[in-house]
């Protein structure tokens, strides 16, 4: 393909260079044993991150929107969190920097506008599963000597093959922002619903609702009229910027009214109900329910099948032998617990 | 939605029998118990029926589903024999001579078949996929029970550590995928699997894939290769296949694998076959990444089987040779459209799938089916020598279902393998068909290893094995191997079924455009 | 009645003919010329199949009762019952079609030659019909007698026999019917699967195993010729189909329309197939494999290496008779013709100096295969095919006979060690039917061995050596062995089953199974664990309803085969048979209506006297020599022991000769060092190779990966769930850099 | 979204965002780090799969890698301005909380036979 690496919104060298200075920066922050520069591995990998996302925002240069003051907040939590998580070498702060980033990440939700999912993964995420983690963190670990509550296992104190794995992380890394980039620019919009109209029309009760008060206080309906809605997908007209809906005559409503049997009625700006607008959790409910009903049915599936998996899995393997020796065993506890006090531990 | 619901008759049928074999298996009596293998069988029987008259009308792969279920369901009751009593053997001894009273929470045995029936109940949710979304749920309910059937499959470390590494690296390679298929999403703007090939047909249509789309089909392929256990994803596979208990492995073999590949098929038709120079092959990027990985995957499959001594390790490689060798017929494609089993790649594929599937099921079974004296099934090539003096009838359908698995001319995986080979040549893909004919020959070498152990060496005098104790695996081996022999009769029509279900609908990119139709309403009076 | 019961079933089954069938029968029509059949002809070979199914069930549930053996015989019976209506509700010329499905369908263009089809399709003509009567009626007699003789074995060998058994008769029948090349290969690979399944029956003797081996190697060289043979028959002629391929011989042009007579494949074609041919029907140098064949269990012997399946050859080469005629020289009939003859005569040398009865007929079956194959050559099909009808009465007749003494003696049989059976409580039946075999095998007059084995020889002296080139001097050597023939054969009669009662129990061929072998028999005697005490408890039991069913029955079929000579216009039954099949043979028109004399007689007539005159003197000369004292020696006889015979000087004076013969001539030996030495030497050298050439370069393959992740320092296949991660993702890493690399 | 934060004061900032209109479009520009941030948390959760050894923190790095892939979908989405994307999430969360669960178990149970976390521990099945 004739594609050309100069085309990438970031200068390419700038992009590689960083993405080194990464590397470098991540087997410096792993732990070790003895020596442990993580604070420096740490800031030359947030300076390799910053290059990247400075090179971004001022490399196009195009005159286009920026991200907003919050993403730079955020992502620097999100990866700073993410990078301290891979790093720490005690398990119940790696959990926590998860944490972390899982609420990092959920800002950037917000601001992608996308609140509902904001919430629910501060919800599942940090609130579900994470408490989880930590459970099976206290449950699974034990220190080394009652001396030293602290002190690490061996297995986290020191890294497997930093080197390499940063390494090849990172080529991954590079290779995917190279494609990435350079997919960006052209990459085709495809707006399933470019409105908030789009929702509005398919909750015809919510405009209803919202609507049918007013334009019958303000004579602009007929008490034998009502707001249309489509026959066969039950969506009704409405155009929030111009503040127009499609009404039409009861007695037609059974048909399928059109432009022309209904009648479009424009109502005052002053008139129109301010929070009059498709929010994003119909959005997402009205996409969930209207295109993967289905799937939610598997998602059922595979939530009953882990919870079963889970069971089996944890509970005690049955192995007859050992189960015979600890019934012995507790016989004999509970003889020496009648012989006397001394048996009774 | 009902339309939709009619499609996965099957799937909620399968889903009712492991509801049912659940409860029943929670009986405090033996007997009833026991029933769960035949309602599991008895489920398996009717989602077969289930999924004959299934016919589906939208797509890419529009009739792929009667197919793949059919054969999934005639493969899992074929497995179904082979996995019975796999766990829990000692404990139902114990409490039928009375050393353990029934405890609902310590009872295994239902679970494991209630975990094999969700497996082949997403494997089937796959078949039926047509969107990302629900590609990705279906791939997961796959392979999630599939982790605990390895790990708790015999009691010993050595399938808990297979069940570590394979739902460890699984979780990776699930990530992997997921990314890939976040990116093929980003790219397209939708998740519809017939939307996404119209989007990426417009965008070769105005100059060439978007460069996302193929980073994100890039890492999905490749993520997929984990359950296709295809380099450089194959890491896992013979150390797991080892580890698990051999119906386990049998089923390893078979479940993800076809999973995989139906997902691959549809990924690839997502795009086409109609991309290139000729206008008769994947685009660039995506041919070169499967034409590499296909190579590699055969020659590491297959060299490396060479060195193993275990057979169940051999037989991993192997695993991992045939995806190399079925990858060829995914590269091959569906062909001019002629309609013959010949020149379409994707029904050689589908019916190489049945053929191993079938084939796979009685090599692990001759495995299953001896014991050595500490309890464990056969491994070890040592295990199997002289097999044909001991048990001549599990030798026989060894030596079969390994002779089919190297495609020897009167057997049932010759004629998937002459399948690829010449959808392969009719696509033009002479290299590659070098490559396939080399690594069959490899092939040979360890093969006909197994099958020299089980006829013309003497069995060891310090290793002993004797019969294991659960009848039904002979019957599985048995009926593996007379399915490789007997199979062919029906062949033919095998082969035009899977022609019939391979029917490619390749998009056009006019098919994007229908969501904004609804929105014309909402701009009413512009 | 018969033909009565041919309608009834007609009418049932029409309906489901209309229904599924339908189609499939008018294209069929359309296709080639003939009748098509009904569908039931399809369940001919299909219930043996069944048969197959329903044992491998009972197998599996442990039946250990005779049930499969009754399963087996049931479905046989109904088998050779349907192929009997088949054959009265036969018109008597044309073929009958029949096709069940499309097997194979294998296209890679549109011009002719360019499509292999072959359907899961049936011929029946006279030449199937007369096959398919007896391998199904011997079939389900043989079956009954193994019901009885097998019955030491019940339990999971006795399923697996009759599996096999089963399996053996769904696929000659494949071979028999099959209505082109590939149905008959899927036949020949079958019978061949289940003659080693079954050679090896007794898998924990070696010497079984090694035959089983033996047979197995040996057809495989064979059936090398007939896949050569059959690929350029596609090459040549574009088809494999029987009537698609008469046709195109018919036309004398090839399908790319060359001249027939121009082309080498008009004569390599046949000869191809004859390699085939002689390798199955254990001929020339490839008849090493049959003698040993003899491990397998009798009833096996009889069916399979006597009766039928052995015959394949000469079925192959009198279907494709047609291919043979369209050679003017006619190279391959020639080779055949001398083959055959030369077959005949060499095993019969080895078969007098034998002392093993069940080898003998071993060694007879390969001489008389010789001569079916030396008719075949010499334009004798009629003959040819008519001796392998009578042949498999009167040798499966025999064989049976040997079974029971070996059953009754256990596993007795050396002729030495056996004298006097007739005296023997018990074994009066068997002596009888021993007597009307032998009488048959060594060509007594009017019996049905003594016609067919005429027609054979008097044709040889027929035809004259222009057309086959010396096939006079074959006439002598086969008239030769014909007066061999009687000798041996009546030198096992007179010393094993006359004369004064002499024996020794055998080893007991069944001796993994010693206790049960006596329990089944309720004697309680006779079969200690300690084995050497045996004799002197030994009590020979004879045979019980079964196997006297079975050899009565077979005894009058030898006895009435005979009649079939005097049935219908063209030299009797068999030739009816014949004529109405692809292997007819116009002799007129090839011998160009010469008429050769022999002793200026007709050939055809005086034989009859001739070759009576060879028997009498070889079934005297056996009398002689191996006669006992009395009536039963022919008055001449001497014997009054079983081992003092007056041969024994006389061989004592021809000491190399006789011990050449004794050894069979040391083929297996000459075999041995020309063969199997250099393919050791071979085989050593390519184990070097494989040690340094091979492993190494598997060494080298296996260390690749290593060498790529010498960087990390472990080799790929650590057990280390981390390496496997690092792997992983460094190999994605390398694969998406290709894909970048491709798109930028 | 640039636009409407200009709109507003920092202070508010957040809670108008969530109770905003309607948004508008994505800049590609915008999308680019976005896809960047998902991308480096991605090849982060692979470096902590392929170094730490303790099990429950590869697989705390397996869910970092599920996360970015969550990122990425809610930008394309919001980038496309349809619902996929977040639906697509939701199942992508289903998932991970069912792995985890089960993953959780597996962690439970091995340490129960090791007595440790150690990953590599479990190496005795090998070429």
């Amino acid at each position: 393909m004739n594609l050309a690496i100069a085309d990438l919104p970031i200068n390419p060298l700038l992009l590689y260079i960083a993405c080194a200075l990464g590397a470098v920066g991540v087997i410096f922050a792993m732990p070790r044993r003895g020596n442990n520069p993580a604070i420096v591995g740490g800031l030359v990998a947030a300076v390799a991150a910053g290059l990247v996302v400075l090179g971004l925002t001022l490399g196009s240069g195009r005159g286009e929107p920026t991200p907003s003051v919050f993403f730079y907040i955020f992502a620097l939590l999100a990866l700073g969190g993410g990078l301290r998580m891979i790093t720490h070498p005690k398990p119940v702060y790696a959990a926590l920097y998860f944490i972390l980033t899982i609420i990092a990440s959920s800002g950037l939700y917000l601001l992608l506008s996308a609140e509902f999912m904001a919430f629910a993964l501060v919800v599942i995420y940090a609130g579900a599963i994470i408490i989880t983690y930590l459970f099976v963190i206290m449950l699974a670990t034990q220190a080394p000597s009652a001396d030293d509550v602290d002190a690490l296992s061996v297995y986290d104190a020191s890294a497997h093959e930093p080197i390499a794995a940063s390494a090849a992380g990172f080529v991954l890394l590079a290779l995917l922002t190279t494609m990435l980039f350079h997919g960006t620019p052209d990459l085709p919009t495809r707006p399933g619903i470019d409105s908030s109209d789009a929702i509005l029309a398919r909750l015809p009760g919510k405009v209803d609702d919202a609507l049918t008060p007013i334009l019958l206080a303000n004579g602009l309906m007929n008490e034998d009229e009502r707001i249309a809605r489509m026959a066969d997908t039950g969506e009704v007209m409405i155009n929030s910027a111009k503040h127009t809906v499609l009404v039409t005559n009861a007695e037609v409503a059974g048909e399928a009214p059109t432009r022309e049997t209904g009648r479009l009625v424009e109502v005052p700006a002053e008139l129109w109900p301010s929070d009059l607008s498709g929010t994003n959790v119909e959005g997402l409910g009205l996409n969930l329910l209207g295109e993967h009903p289905m799937t939610i049915e598997i998602a059922g599936v595979v939530l009953l099948m882990a919870m079963l998996g889970a069971t089996v899995l944890a509970r005690k393997q049955v192995d007859l032998e050992e189960e015979a020796k600890a019934r012995q065993a507790r016989h004999l506890a509970l003889d020496g617990a009648i012989a006397g006090p001394g048996g009774a531990n | 939605m009902t339309d939709k619901l009619a499609l996965v008759w099957p799937e909620i049928w399968l889903f009712v029998t492991t509801c049912v074999v659940m409860v029943v298996g929670l009986s405090p009596d033996l007997r009833v118990r026991k029933l769960c293998g035949w309602i599991s069988a008895l489920g398996l029987v009717v989602a077969i029926g289930a999924a004959v008259p299934v016919a589906h009308a939208g797509g890419l792969f529009p009739s792929i589903t009667p197919y793949a279920k059919g054969m999934i369901g005639v493969v899992g009751l074929m497995l179904l024999p082979l996995l019975a009593g796999t766990v829990d053997r000692d404990l139902d001894a114990a409490i039928e001579s009375g050393k353990a009273t029934f405890s609902a929470l310590r009872s295994n045995r239902a679970e494991f078949y209630a975990f094999f029936l969700f497996s082949l109940t997403g494997l089937m949710l796959t078949a039926s996929a047509d969107d990302l979304i629900w590609l990705f749920l279906a791939l997961e309910l796959t392979s999630l029970p599939t982790y605990i059937m390895v790990t708790i499959s015999t009691r010993g470390t050595r399938s808990q550590e297979a069940g570590v590494k394979y739902f460890f690296l699984g979780a990776l390679g699930a990530a992997i995928f997921l990314y890939g298929f976040a990116l093929i999403y980003g790219a397209t703007g939708t998740t519809d699997l017939a939307e996404i090939a119209a989007a990426f047909r417009a965008q070769s249509e105005a100059g060439g894939l978007n460069t996302i789309g193929v980073a994100g089909l890039a890492v999905a392929l490749i993520g997929l290769c984990f359950k296709i256990a295809a380099v450089p994803m194959h890491m896992y596979a013979a150390d797991v296949y080892q580890g698990a208990a051999s119906g386990v492995s049998a089923m390893l073999a078979f479940v993800p694998k076809t999973a995989g590949f139906l997902a691959i098929i549809m990924l690839c038709g997502a795009v086409g076959w109609t991309h290139g120079a000729t206008h008769d092959s994947l685009p660039a990027p995506i041919y070169i990444l499967l034409w590499v990985i296909a190579a590699a995957t055969m020659f590491t499959g297959n060299l490396l089987a060479i060195r193993q001594s275990s057979v169940k390790r051999i037989l991993a490689y192997s695993s991992v040779a045939h995806s190399g060798y079925m990858l060829v017929g995914v590269i091959a494609g569906p062909g001019s459209g002629h309609g013959t089993f010949w020149d379409n790649g994707i029904a050689a594929v589908l019916f190489y799938l049945l053929t191993y599937g079938v084939t796979n099921v009685g090599t692990f079974a001759v495995l299953a089916s001896i014991q050595k004296p500490n309890g464990e099934e056969a491994d070890d090539i040592a295990d199997i020598r002289g097999l044909h003096g001991t048990r001549p009838h599990l030798a026989g359908a060894m030596l079969l279902c390994v002779l089919s698995l190297l495609g020897m001319p009167p057997l049932l995986g010759f004629f998937g393998k002459v399948g690829l080979f010449t959808s392969a040549i009719s696509a033009g893909e002479i290299p590659l068909v070098i490559v396939l004919g080399l690594n069959s020959a490899i092939a040979a070498f360890y093969y006909l290893r197994i099958a020299r152990a089980a006829y013309l060496e003497p069995a060891d005098e310090h290793v002993e094995t004797r019969a294991g104790p659960i009848p039904q695996r002979v019957f599985a081996a048995v009926l593996s191997a007379s399915a490789v022999v007997l199979l062919l009769t029906v062949a033919q029509m095998l082969m035009e079924r899977s022609v019939t279900a391979s029917g490619y609908h390749a998009p056009h990119a006019g098919m994007a455009d229908t969501p904004h139709e609804a929105l014309d309403l909402t701009r009413a009076d512009d | 009645m018969g033909v009565s019961m041919t309608t009834i079933m007609d009418a049932i089954l029409s309906a489901a003919v209309a229904q599924h069938g339908g189609e499939a029968a008018h294209a069929a029509v359309a296709a080639s010329h003939g009748v098509t059949g009904p569908l039931w002809i399809g369940l001919i070979p299909l219930l043996p199949l069944l048969g197959v199914v329903l044992v491998t069930l009972l197998a599996c549930f442990n039946e250990k009762s005779k049930m499969p053996a009754w399963i087996s015989v049931g479905l046989l019976a109904v088998s050779f019952l349907l192929t009997l209506f088949a054959y009265l509700g036969w018109n008597g010329h044309d073929a009958i079609h029949l096709k069940l499905w499309d097997w194979i369908g294998l296209s890679w263009g549109d011009l002719r030659g360019q499509t292999l089809a072959a359907g899961f399709a049936f011929y029946f003509d006279g030449l199937s019909l007369l096959w398919m009567l007896f391998v199904t009626g011997l079939a389900c007699l043989i079956g009954l007698y193994a019901s009885e003789y097998m019955e030491h074995d019940a339990g999971l060998g006795y399923c697996r026999f009759f599996a096999a058994f089963n399996l053996f008769v769904f696929s000659m029948s494949c071979l028999v019917m099959g209505d082109n090349l590939l149905m008959l290969f899927l036949g020949w690979e079958g019978v061949g699967l289940c003659s080693y399944l079954l050679i090896g029956y007794f898998y924990k003797k070696k010497s079984a195993v090694d035959a089983g081996m033996k047979a197995f190697v040996v057809n495989r060289i064979g059936d090398l010729g007939l896949l050569m043979g059959m690929l350029l028959t596609f090459t040549t002629f574009g088809t494999l189909q029987y009537d698609a391929l008469f046709n195109q011989i018919h036309t004398g042009l090839t399908a790319g329309g060359t001249p027939l007579s121009q082309t080498w494949q008009v004569w390599a074609i046949p000869l191809l197939l004859m390699g085939g041919a002689f390798g199955k029907s254990a001929q020339l140098f490839f008849y090493v494999w049959l003698p040993d064949a003899m491990e397998g269990p009798t009833p096996v012997s009889a069916l399979i290496h006597a009766a039928t399946m052995v015959t394949a050859g000469v079925y192959l080469v009198a279907r494709m008779m047609p291919l043979y005629l369209a050679d003017p020289a006619h190279i391959a009939l020639t080779a055949v013709t001398w083959g055959g003859a030369i077959t005949a005569f060499w095993s019969a040398t080895i078969a007098v100096a034998q002392f093993d009865i069940k080898r003998i007929m071993g060694y007879s079956t390969i001489s008389q295969l010789g001569y079916m194959f030396a008719g075949l050559g010499v334009l004798a099909t009629t003959g040819g095919v008519f001796h392998v009808f009578t042949h498999a009465f009167f040798k499966a007749t025999l064989f049976l006979s040997c079974g029971a003494v070996m059953h009754g003696f256990a596993g007795q049989l050396d002729m030495r060690k056996l004298s006097g059976l007739w005296s023997i409580n018990g074994f009066r039946v068997v002596v009888i039917a021993m007597l009307i075999g032998c009488l048959n095998l060594s060509g007594f007059p009017f019996t049905g061995g003594y016609f067919s084995k005429d027609m054979i020889i008097a044709e040889a002296f027929v035809t004259p050596d222009s057309v086959i080139a010396g096939s006079s001097w074959a006439g002598w050597l086969l008239l030769l062995t014909a007066g061999m023939t009687a000798y041996y054969t009546f030198r096992v009669f007179f010393r094993v089953f006359v004369g004064p009662v002499v024996y020794e129990p055998g080893e007991d061929l069944h001796a993994h199974d010693d206790h049960e072998h006596a329990d089944a028999h309720g004697h309680g005697h006779g079969h200690d664990d300690a084995h050497d005490h045996a004799a002197e408890h030994f009590h020979p039991h004879g045979p019980k309803w079964a196997i006297n069913l079975v050899l009565t029955l077979l005894s009058v079929g030898c006895i009435l085969s005979a009649g079939l000579y005097f049935l219908g216009d063209h030299h009797g039954w068999a030739g009816g048979m014949v004529h109405a099949s692809s292997a007819v043979v116009d002799t007129h028109a090839v011998e160009g209506g010469e008429e050769a004399l022999l002793f200026g007689q007709p050939p055809h007539e005086i034989m009859f006297y001739i070759s009576a005159v060879f028997g009498f003197g070889g079934i005297l000369l056996a009398a002689w020599f191996h006669g006992p004292k009395g009536i039963a020696g022919l008055l001449i006889g001497g014997r009054t022991t079983a081992a003092e015979v007056r041969m024994d000087p006389i061989a004592k004076a021809l000491r190399p000769i006789s011990t050449w013969a004794v050894r069979k001539w040391y083929v297996d030996e000459f075999y041995h060092l020309v063969l199997v030495t250099p393919l050791k030497i071979f085989a050593h050298l390519f184990h070097w190779f494989d040690k340094l050439i091979v492993d190494g370069l598997v060494n080298f393959f296996g260390a690749t990966p290593r060498v790529s992740s010498d960087a990390i320092g472990e080799s790929t296949q650590t057990g280390v769930l981390h390496d496997y991660a690092l792997r992983m993702v460094a190999g994605i890493a390398v694969v998406l850099v290709v894909v970048v690399l491709v798109l930028f | 979204m640039h636009a409407l934060l200009a709109d507003s004061t920092l202070t508010g900032g957040l809670l108008t965002l969530a109770q905003s209109d309607f948004p508008h479009a994505l800049s590609t520009l915008t999308l680019n780090h976005y896809l960047f941030v998902s991308a480096a948390m991605f090849a982060l959760g692979i470096i902590g799969f392929l170094t730490r050894r303790n099990l429950i923190i590869m697989f705390l790095c397996t869910e970092l890698m599920f996360q970015a892939a969550g990122l990425a979908l809610i930008a394309f989405g919001r980038y496309h301005l349809n619902f996929d994307g977040q639906s697509f999430v939701i199942f992508v969360l289903t998932i991970a909380a069912a792995e985890a669960a089960m993953a959780l178990a597996l962690v439970v149970l091995l340490f129960r036979r090791r007595e440790s976390l150690d990953a590599d521990l479990w190496a005795e099945l090998k070429g």
